[in-house]
């Protein structure tokens, strides 16, 4: 995987705390792994069939699958988890979630606790980019994980940005590590 | 009225009537007795006057702060990192330097209403006189002023009555931009308090300037039937010589039309305006032409259309004197906040003028006498437009070709483009002789040009576009109804009590810029949806612009098939930026006229009324500029919720609540003082949608409020519900919330919402006379 | 004067001496004739009525942009890359930008002062009644106000006639902020011309806020010998109950002094202030004490000397009330403006709130009634000192040792550090007990407590250089004289003409922040060496605080060595940030008094004539904040240059002439209408100093004046020669540009000069009767 | 040279367009070698004798003799140049050398055209900052080159952060590929 870790759109320039650059998918796998409670949330671009390749929303649901993640569908992304069969996506507006991620009290989508990391993949990249600002800030004891094809510097981690073919692998890869198909 | 002490004194006074010697009167107070509605607790209020109420609202609704990037850089002890628990220099932390950028913004925003009001109404009284009585409606309004009437406490009556609301105003933005100097503002919490206050003068500003000029100028009237006018790339007749006017402070082109008359001239010439300054004139003058939204400036001035262009003030863009001579268009500025460099030629002679532009001594030149810039625009479009012959500097086919082949690929161009759109792609089938993948960007496009600039070949990309576009852009022409400005008293008498019940399930404002995600379509879409449930739909600025572009199979817009009343069913354009006050005004109205409530002063009681009674929310799908942060903020300190799309996720704070905390959802039951549970209604004061799909159901949902009966919510729950199957393919998981006792329920969901209500535990609530107030508690519990 | 117009209408006026029924009287225009100045050119100017002006300046001084990072986010179009020649989506481009920055500053600055001023007289008057005259020095000063008289037009004669002065200035601060909005104002010289309009704005607001106080409060006017008081860490004694008072805006102040007047136990409880609030405090009553500028706040918070603490507004560190919990002092703010989210106990009984406040049921609360906030502070702090015991957080020797030893050595603390102290090697010390590079760092350091947020292990980084600098802080005690307000008309007559003639070589005005990049010994260090040359060195604010910190021999500070007049060799403290109106109105004085220009709404012509006669010059040494940024604003538009220390390279813009480009140093001779050249005087209108040293000369040399006589150039370039070869070493190598005639060769320099004058090839001029002003020409030529 | 490109005041982040890590000192003395005119902007801090080092002035000076640049002295620095025995230093204020610098049509110090490299040692780290800045926003054709111990973000090309020694190790380098000892 050859990228640069910069900002995918060039004038949203961060810092100094930048994210830390997932340089194998492996690392990602093991991040989710060590995570106690993790969660993903899916933007509406997910749904939407990028060049060369199939829907981002089947990654999702395989990472579901294969490790068990919840998964929050913001806007109306849920359609098309439910018309691929997946029933389990919780809807909510992606401030929302935000804001609840950011609360250490929040007890999370099935009453159980705050989650540790928090994944993120399928949002317009500025208002991810804000959203994992917001968390960066404002959260505690909350790593985020961006896993769109595009560098987002206000994650705790980020992919860099990528050729799509190499994205897809790292997911191929990262959903293998994690014991999924 | 209770203001500042007054003196007269003058060794010599000299009026229209008299002259008068050594007068000296002096003025303790000055109690204004002609309107009998009593003064209410806070007329002319300062910063800290509704302070309570803000915290109120925003115990309810928390900001969550979204940094641009972690530090601050506003004083010269920074920059400073605020990330972690990071303070600056200063002793600031991240929450506290988000929300004043936020006071920033709205500072801005309503400076510029305030500014423009200020400029305008000097102007009208400098031509027709201090005098001029005020009439937004003729007999059909007796309400008039709604917003300064509550928020000032004042009726003003005549034009010149409107300059100490606008004194007022100017304080109260001096006073909030000051707190964001650095060490004086230090709680978050503060700062948006302070966002509030100055988001309420905003609304005065901007009510006061549209009054002003719908009295003078003759605008419509609340006038339901105003006139159609035309719109589109397409509009004008490229025959005649063509005069663009840009901006919003419309002085300067009724200047023009003024003069077109006088010359007997009017339909000679082609007047076909962009952003406000086309609404007003259109009101003006339903003969000229809207070309578009700001997002239409470079599309037009490149394809040559223009002979000659006119900037006011406001959302034009910063390169119109450069772009406008790479068509050889000449520019006049005529407003003081935009002179562009120009020399200032005010007092020059006009014929001087019109030789300077005709023969391009200057490329543009700055007149601050708006009736000679009228005149000089004329003269000059006549004689430039023979010499220009359309000149444009859209490329042809061979030339987009060739850059296709030369493009390397290299995704600036992509990169900077605030929608992502797929340029370099894009490129490569234009490389082949396609230009139909060009032609799609510019539907998504918003016209920045900004992928023109990051290009490292130079290629005019958004000229590209243009070219790919062509055909559909010149076929576009379309019917809006121009701006009616306020609502009339009577209208609101109709529909008062539906809204109030919740009968009429919600009044969705939609507002604001053009800077869309995925093009402005989606604004009809969503203005239809709304239409067709019979909910009101009100619009304004580049909104209500964007609403006219999508028509029927029979060709008509929204505006020719839905009615321009403020009733069920309704598509309003009630005209510019500063017409936004009309909405909050309509709001304000139904608590005065339907509800007998006073206004007078009396802010704090009416918010409370709008948010636990008024269905209204707002959405601003493109709001880009601080104006609109500063009239999303007036309306959040009136309780009224507004939703933006993605774009404004930039705007950098959300006011989110949080259904999952039943403790944050009591209000007082004002019959009996007990404090009843209403569920999160409405949820949030401000947020983000991330597509039009949700903005809909968001916008159903966030038109519940504690005071609707059970006909009102089951048929908002309607809504709702069939919404957000519809769009989402679920039912909501939040129903149970929202439904009070079982007649709230919709009839034909009854047994789906019966098992979800048990599954949820579902406990019966009681429907309170709803009150955040303690004071309006009418026994005490 | 001519203003708005005016209408009064009212069915009944109650004043304090009558009941008046049914009154209408409508006045179109109030000429005032009771000033027999002829009314200038531009009376209440608009934004655009000096543009010409600026536009002259801005042409010879122009702006050099020095962006902090390639973007702007101002709006939701963006973020934008404005790197290269790119355009953001508004069509900005990067110079524009820049310049936009620099006016929201100003905008910010001057809105601050504004309020302030508003905010001070709205209280004056409700408390003594709208009639007080203003009186500023007495039989001493004729010219009151004159920067309001040149300005406006207006010369305010009692504490109302400053309202409209105030709404004139709340307009423009209005307007100039409104066109930054995006899509307003697109050239940069335009902004830049709008930021000098605000800061003109901002010296006439200062000007008005400090007459009113001055009036009513009687404060010093314009007294060479106002009171020595006391300065410094130490001066309060510790065993009396100690109130701090922090901000700028006197009225809560002064209700502790009032109060505890009221009480007879003045001199009881210790009255100590920082920043600006401090000079006035001393300015009302000499008695109490002054600790330090802006940067000793955390110092004397942490050190638990305070038991009780009142804010008003402007430079309080945000996080006072964080740092106050810490040691259990609680706090009491004051400003609508810095209510650090308290709840508002304005209308509780003062009784509650002391109880509240002593028993630490609260941090704090919010008092808007300054009379009341005196009661509530003193009572607070009598009762809580005895509980606090000066309990503070200042670590011992013991727990400093054990974080130097377990400090990592990461650099974070030095990273965050304005001034790149060495703190992790400092630490290294300390882990072996030695603690003196600590000592050294807080000479050095500017409080800002950034090395304390940075250090990932929290050590609690400033409080261990206190401790380090305990002794020396202790010992800390000096006088400073107070703020003597206005310079009278006497002192003017005396120097007008040594000034004008260049024969006191010039007006040195020290003014601005504690923003130092190597301590504040440089401040006083650069004033001596103008007084001791017989400049005028006229100080305020937290410049004239920290000249107090230096002490001779004797222990004696500058402000007992050197007169307190406005004469050659004195030393002022004209006195807070709204003196710094004084300085301005002296230069403007003396073309009244000494050269008898009418001011009256001319500000044009007098700008030119300080400009071209008058060496002033502006040092701000330390400044960092937005009013700093205004405050030189209004100097620029005075055609006086401003230098700034090297934080001030941080406010991105300079405006720098070209000693090398002939061309631009034209003027017109009055006399003839030739154009004569005149060298590059002064050189720069706005510059960095790197150094105290560079600083020093910088200001010798932009003393120089196009009109000096030969006998004033001569001195002039001895100052500068010699204190060019004094801190440079050489000699400069620019002085041919600044001898007219051999006349102007200093005596004993002369063979040496000669011989650099042949070389460059120099030749001789004419001294002209110089000004950029057309229009000035006697005889047309 | 290990070190991190990383502006060394934690806040002053900058970029998109950042500037180029000097990784070897041979690349910046083959920089200076390729100029047609440089200049070396030499500031006050360089007379203090930064920890276990000599002043930075005299590799100023040293460079000034390897490379015939010429040298603009801002502050009081030329003093410490005269006293050194270096008489060609010309002083002039930092703002107005940079403002010159930024003009195409300035004819340098000896009248004889622009200057195509600028070199800067010695400022204040954060005015250094906003010169370089303004030089990389304004300037037609000038490149410039940090050589301060710090990264330098608005440079076209700067040191990264360095120790004391690797510092100095890189003046000797650089000295000597350019001829000079
Ligand atoms: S305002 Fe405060 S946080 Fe912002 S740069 Fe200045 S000192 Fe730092
Ligand atoms: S002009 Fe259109 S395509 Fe180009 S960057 Fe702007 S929005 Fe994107
Ligand atoms: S920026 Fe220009 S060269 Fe690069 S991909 Fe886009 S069109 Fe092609
Ligand atoms: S709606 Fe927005 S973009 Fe349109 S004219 Fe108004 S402020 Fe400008
Ligand atoms: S103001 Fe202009 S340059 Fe700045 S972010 Fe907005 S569109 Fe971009
Ligand atoms: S408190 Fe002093 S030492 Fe610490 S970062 Fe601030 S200036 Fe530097
Ligand atoms: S930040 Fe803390 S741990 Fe790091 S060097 Fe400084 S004092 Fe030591
Ligand atoms: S001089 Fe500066 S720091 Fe001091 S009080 Fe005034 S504005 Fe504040």
């Amino acid at each position: 995987m050859s990228a640069k870790p910069e900002p995918w759109q060039t004038a949203e320039i961060a810092g100094p705390k930048k994210a830390l650059v997932i340089t194998k998918p492996e690392i990602a796998a093991a991040m989710i792994k060590r995570a106690k409670r993790s969660i993903l949330v899916v933007g509406y671009l997910s749904t939407k069939t990028d060049k060369d390749t199939g829907k981002m929303i089947d990654y999702a649901i395989r990472l579901n699958k294969a490790a068990g993640i919840p998964i929050v569908a913001t806007a109306h992304t849920i359609q098309e988890f439910v018309k691929k069969g997946f029933e389990q996506a919780t809807q909510m507006n992606a401030m929302d979630i935000g804001n609840r991620l950011k609360d250490p009290t929040w007890k999370g989508l099935d009453g159980k606790g705050p989650y540790d990391v928090a994944l993120f993949m399928g949002l317009p990249y500025y208002m991810e980019f804000v959203i994992l600002s917001g968390l960066k800030h404002f959260s505690t004891n909350l790593k985020t994980i961006s896993l769109d094809r595009y560098y987002n510097p206000h994650a705790t981690w980020s992919f860099p940005n990528l050729k799509v073919e190499d994205w897809n692998q790292s997911f191929e890869t990262m959903i293998s590590k994690l014991g999924g198909n | 009225m209770v203001k500042k002490g007054l003196v007269v004194k003058a060794k010599e006074l000299k009026t229209d009537v008299a002259l008068v010697k050594n007068l000296e009167l002096s003025i303790g107070k000055i109690i204004d007795d002609t309107w009998d509605e009593p003064m209410g607790p806070t007329p002319f209020p300062s910063m800290t006057d509704l302070r309570d109420w803000d915290f109120k609202l925003l115990q309810r609704y928390k900001p969550f702060y979204l940094p641009y990037c972690d530090v601050c850089c506003l004083c010269t002890f920074g920059k400073c990192d605020l990330s972690g628990d990071k303070r600056g220099a200063c002793g600031l932390n991240m929450a506290a330097q988000q929300s004043r950028i936020v006071l920033l913004a709205c500072c801005i925003g309503a400076a510029t209403h305030i500014a423009h009001g200020r400029h305008l109404i000097d102007h009208l009284i400098e031509k027709y006189g201090r005098r001029i009585p005020l009439d937004s409606g003729g007999l059909n309004i007796d309400v008039e002023a709604p917003v300064t009437r509550l928020v000032v406490g004042v009726k003003p009556e005549t034009l010149q009555d409107l300059e100490e609301v606008l004194d007022w105003c100017e304080e109260q933005v001096t006073s909030c931009l000051s707190s964001a100097h650095t060490g004086q503002e230090g709680n978050n919490i503060d700062f948006e308090s302070k966002a509030f206050h100055v988001g309420m003068a905003d609304q005065v500003g901007m009510e006061v300037a549209d009054l002003a000029q719908i009295s003078v100028l003759n605008l419509p009237k609340a006038d339901p039937e105003a006139p159609l006018v035309e719109l589109g790339f397409g509009v004008a007749d490229v025959k005649k010589p063509t005069i663009l006017v840009i901006g919003h402070n419309v002085p300067s082109s009724v200047g023009i039309i003024d003069y077109l008359t006088k010359k007997k001239m009017l339909g000679k010439v082609e007047v076909v305006g962009i952003c406000c300054t086309a609404h007003d004139l259109t009101r003006y003058e339903p003969s000229a032409k809207i070309v578009g939204p700001i997002s239409w400036q470079l599309k037009y001035i490149r394809s040559g259309l223009a002979d000659l262009i006119v900037v006011d003030e406001q959302c034009i863009r910063a390169d119109t004197l450069e772009e406008a001579q790479k068509v050889k268009t000449p520019v006049i500025a005529s407003s003081p906040k935009n002179c562009l460099g120009l020399k200032n030629r005010t007092n020059d002679l006009a014929k001087e003028l019109v030789d300077d532009l005709v023969e391009a001594k200057v490329p543009g030149v700055l007149i601050l006498d708006p009736d000679k810039a009228g005149e000089v625009a004329v003269e000059a479009a006549i004689a430039v437009a023979p010499k220009r012959k359309r000149f444009n500097i859209i490329p042809d086919l061979e030339a987009i070709k060739a850059a296709g082949e030369a493009c390397g690929g290299c995704n600036e161009c992509i990169r900077a483009c605030p929608n992502n759109q797929p340029i370099p792609e894009a490129m490569k089938a234009a490389a082949l002789g396609d230009l139909d993948p060009l032609a799609t960007i510019l539907g998504e496009c918003v016209g920045c040009a900004r992928c023109d600039s990051a290009c490292p070949k130079d290629f005019s990309l958004h000229s590209f576009m243009i070219k790919a576009g062509e055909e559909k852009l010149w076929e576009e022409k379309f019917m809006m109804r121009s701006g009616r400005g306020s609502i009339s008293d009577v209208e609101i008498r109709n529909v008062g009590g539906p809204i109030v019940l919740g009968e009429i399930p919600g009044v969705i404002a939609i507002v604001g810029c053009s800077n869309y995600p995925e093009g402005g379509e989606a604004v009809a879409e969503i203005a239809e949806e709304f239409a067709k449930r019979r909910f009101i739909v009100v619009l304004s600025g580049c909104a209500a612009m964007s609403v006219a572009t999508v028509k029927d199979e029979e060709g008509k817009s929204l505006y020719e098939k839905y009615p321009g009343g403020f009733e069920a069913g309704g598509i309003l354009n009630v005209g510019s930026c500063v017409s936004n006050s009309h909405i909050a005004g309509a709001a304000i109205k139904i608590a005065s006229i339907f509800a007998k409530r006073n206004l007078r002063a009396n802010y704090e009681e009416i918010a409370d009324y709008i948010h636990n009674r008024v269905g209204a929310v707002g959405l601003a799908w493109g709001a880009y500029s601080q104006k609109a942060a500063a009239i999303a903020s007036g309306f959040w300190r009136l309780g009224v919720p507004v939703v933006v799309g993605p774009h404004g996720s930039k705007y950098r704070r959300m006011l989110l609540g949080r259904a999952d905390k039943k403790e944050d959802w009591y209000v007082y039951d004002a019959r009996t003082g007990d404090r009843v549970y209403v569920g999160p209604a409405p949820e949030h004061l401000f947020t983000t949608a991330e597509s039009k799909e949700e903005a809909i159901v968001m916008l159903m949902k966030l038109c519940m409020r504690p005071n609707d009966t059970t006909k009102g919510r089951s048929m908002k729950l309607t809504h709702y519900i069939d919404s957000h199957k519809r769009y989402f393919g679920v039912m909501p998981d939040d129903v149970h919330l929202f439904i009070r006792n079982k007649m709230d329920i919709p009839i034909t969901m009854k047994p789906e919402i019966l098992k979800i209500l048990e599954e949820k535990g579902w406990k019966e609530t009681r429907i309170p006379d709803p009150t955040l107030l303690k004071r309006m508690i009418r026994k005490r519990g």
